[in-house]
């Protein structure tokens, strides 16, 4: 386990001495949430309604954005040969990369998805529910976007397809992430949604590493 | 026969369906065709190429 | 793990090639002799549906290829894990046959499925209905994988990295297929084919049935015929390709 | 062939597309052995040296290590085997102590690194970010972390690149005691002399 600890505490490191970089998302994701009522009605009924959804999508797409900086910047200068080669499991080191950039990218997000739900009107009641789920959905998506940056770190320009690689799967925690929060909204309890949403993120956490282990040692060949 | 390809006014819907599906399969078989031409016609050309010089690296002790 | 001997031979590319010789022809002529029988069937003496009138019709083509581009996805997915787990090239190669046909017949399918919407719903795109939704993720699922295999030069490194993607995909298509169609239940809209698909009387049924072997037959065809395009594509510099190559076969 | 050769190179060939960079290449490597590899540039060195570390498929034949192919080897065995590449494996922003701990703790050192920066000279820049370091100074701690890790088999991708005549004086005087202590060492190399010694394999590609 000293291994997942190293480069776990390795990559926290180099992403706070780069820590204007982890703005990047955040930004994005403001940006695309204040677009919204621009391009809709600023109504406060038609916000209400459709918030769920655009803080959803808006923050998968913005978490698209930290990719470069799991496996790409580590292969430019040859730290990622030296993982692969050291004695320590990859499915381990691939663990602790996905750890710290779930815990760099995804968390702040998720602290700002409900400052924007509040400016979207929706009722208080629901924002606990809705971070719960983003929580929830968090490390599924941390190991969609490590595969998809796993799979192009062979390429030079792969940046460009991982979206398209990678949002097909999201479908599930689209739809158990907007339910989970609609019926919190409508005062009803989450739970079924939420589980879903836990499964996912098991199933994704146990498998995920493996395949992103293997796609990292093709792609480097 | 014209009530025949009327089908009871959803004709249009109908047809360009099974339209769409007939040209989808001869897309298809054209695309397999146009694909097992261009591999023939490279192997052809590999065949007329000559024989790539023999790379054995040489491995001798040092005395 | 002691592999059978049959599993070798399916490994060795000109065993597999002259296979695919011998049974393409059977496969293609069947199968375009039962998909003329099952349209003319389908289209001319089946009564038409009380409810739908004469648009149910497309039911003969739409689950049809919809279950192909899914079956394709299934073998691609299959095939790709035997080549990167086994290091079987031609797996590869049934792989890399399978994407474009599975991508081809579910881009056919969503174009049936949406003009068979059409006068059911009044909507060319219906975005309720779960069979769409999960046709149009499945599409995107091959779109991605064509691209990412297009995205690499090296064939071998190409050849692994989307049996990756392609065996994640498969793991994540049921969980697809079911949450979409979890999400549907909750928003209670029609489905082209409700659980039961419309009540099917017998002579409905019959050209329902010989459609989905005449698909099959079809695709089969067309996956030998482009694994053989693709067996002669990747063993170019192989003594029995020249052959085949210079007796110039059609 | 030694019967304790512990690295064995067979009908080892690589082609990229129709072209050939080599093919049926044999060798045995055993303990106290130095393997030296030369050839023009584009001969296949490089590749042949991430074939060796398993980072890289040959197109037919194969490189056991200890008797288990080298690009199946357990997490444990890889501790048997560094390779130090172009790429000097340093993050730019971390300082050359960081890298080097970071290092030790994923190969399970828990060796002081401070006496290896002495004899590297590094000792004053252990502080400084990788980013300001010359490209001299970044190989040394690429040595540095080669020394560190310990491992039996030592795959060198022209480590003599950016060194100045004392670094390249260290690195062959490390590399041959390593052998003689009972390591194996693979060297690509444009300058065979430097490294070469009596029983020393030459590996020529073309």
């Amino acid at each position: 386990m000293s291994a997942f600890h190293a480069v776990f505490a390795r990559d926290l490191r180099v992403a706070f001495r780069r820590w204007s970089e982890l703005a990047h998302p955040l930004i994005f994701f403001l940006i695309v949430v204040a677009l919204f009522p621009l391009a809709l009605s600023p109504t406060t009924q038609q916000l209400r309604e459709v918030g769920t959804g655009v803080l959803w999508v808006a923050a998968l797409l913005s978490s698209l954005l930290s990719l470069d900086g799991l496996f790409r910047s580590d292969a430019d200068d040859g730290s990622l040969e030296q993982l692969l080669l050291s004695p320590a499991p990859m499915t381990i080191t691939v663990l602790a990369k996905v750890a710290a950039h779930a815990l760099v990218t995804l968390l702040p997000l998720i602290c700002l998805v409900p400052v924007t739900a509040w400016s979207y009107n929706m009722p208080s009641a629901a924002l606990p529910t809705m971070a719960l789920a983003l929580l929830l959905a968090a490390p599924t998506l941390s190991v969609f976007i490590a595969l998809g940056a796993a799979l192009t770190v062979g390429l030079r320009r792969g940046g460009s397809i991982v979206g398209l690689l990678v949002l097909p799967l999201t479908g599930p925690l689209l739809i158990f992430g907007t339910r989970a929060t609609d019926l919190s909204i409508n005062g009803e309890p989450p739970t079924a949604p939420l589980l879903f949403l836990a499964a996912l993120a098991v199933l994704a956490v146990s498998l995920g590493p493996v395949a992103i282990a293997a796609a990292v040692k093709v792609g480097l060949e | 026969m014209t009530e025949f390809l009327q089908m009871g006014g959803d004709g249009a819907y109908v047809w360009s369906a099974y339209g769409i599906t007939l040209a989808v399969l001869i897309i298809n078989v054209w695309l397999v065709r146009a694909k097992r031409r261009a591999a023939l016609r490279r192997a052809l050309e590999l065949s007329t190429q000559t024989e790539l010089p023999r790379k054995q690296p040489t491995v001798r002790r040092l005395q | 793990m002691k592999l059978p001997r049959w599993f070798h031979q399916l490994g060795s590319p000109p065993y597999v090639y002259r296979l695919a010789e011998r049974l393409s022809p059977w496969l293609g002529g069947l199968g375009c002799g039962l998909l003329a029988v099952g349209t003319v069937w389908g289209l001319v003496i089946a009564p038409p549906d009380y409810q739908q009138d004469e648009v149910y019709r497309i039911i003969y083509i739409h689950p049809q290829t919809a279950y192909v581009g899914m079956m394709a996805y299934v073998i691609m997915a299959v095939a790709a894990g035997v080549g990167f787990v086994w290091r079987v090239k031609l797996a590869h190669a049934a792989a890399v046959s399978a994407a474009p046909i599975g991508a081809w017949f579910t881009f056919c399918a969503l174009c049936t499925g949406a003009i068979w919407g059409k006068p059911t719903w009044g909507t060319y795109w219906q975005w309720g209905d779960p069979r769409i939704m999960f046709e149009a993720l499945l599409l995107f699922l091959f779109l991605g994988y064509l691209a990412l295999r297009g995205a690499f030069d090296d064939r071998d490194k190409a050849d692994r990295v989307t049996a990756i993607l392609a065996v994640v995909g498969v793991v994540n298509v049921p969980i697809v297929h079911y949450s979409v169609e979890w999400w549907n239940s909750l928003h209670q809209t029609s489905t082209l084919l409700s659980e039961g698909g419309p009540a099917m009387t017998s002579d409905m049924l019959i050209p329902f049935l010989i459609m989905f072997a005449g698909f099959t037959l079809a695709f089969s065809w067309l996956l030998l015929r482009r694994l053989q395009a693709e067996i002669i594509e990747r063993e170019g510099n192989a003594r029995w390709i020249r052959e085949l190559a210079v007796e110039g076969a059609p | 062939m030694t019967d304790g050769a512990l690295l064995r190179g067979r009908e080892l060939a690589v082609w990229r597309g129709e072209h050939c960079l080599f093919e049926q290449l044999h060798f045995d490597l055993g303990p106290e052995q130095l393997a030296l590899l030369v050839g023009p540039n584009g001969s296949g060195k490089t590749t042949l040296l991430r074939i060796l570390a398993g980072l890289a498929l040959p197109t037919s034949g194969g490189v056991t290590w200890k008797g288990i192919a080298v690009h199946e080897l357990a997490p444990e065995d890889r501790a048997d085997v560094a390779y130090r590449g172009h790429l000097e494996a340093l993050k730019r922003d971390l300082t050359v102590a960081e890298n080097l701990a970071f290092h030790a703790s994923l190969w399970g050192r828990k060796t002081k690194f401070d006496a290896i920066l002495a004899e590297l000279k590094l000792d004053k820049a252990a502080h400084m970010r990788a980013r300001n370091l010359s490209a001299g100074q970044r190989r040394r701690v690429s040595l540095a972390m080669l020394r560190l890790s310990g491992a039996k088999l030592w795959l060198l991708d022209e480590p003599t690149t950016n060194l100045d005549s004392e670094g390249r004086a260290l690195l062959v005087a490390w590399t041959r005691e390593h052998v003689a202590g009972g390591g194996i060492a693979v060297v690509a190399t444009h300058q065979p002399d430097e490294f070469a010694t009596r029983g020393a394999l030459m590996i020529e590609l073309q």
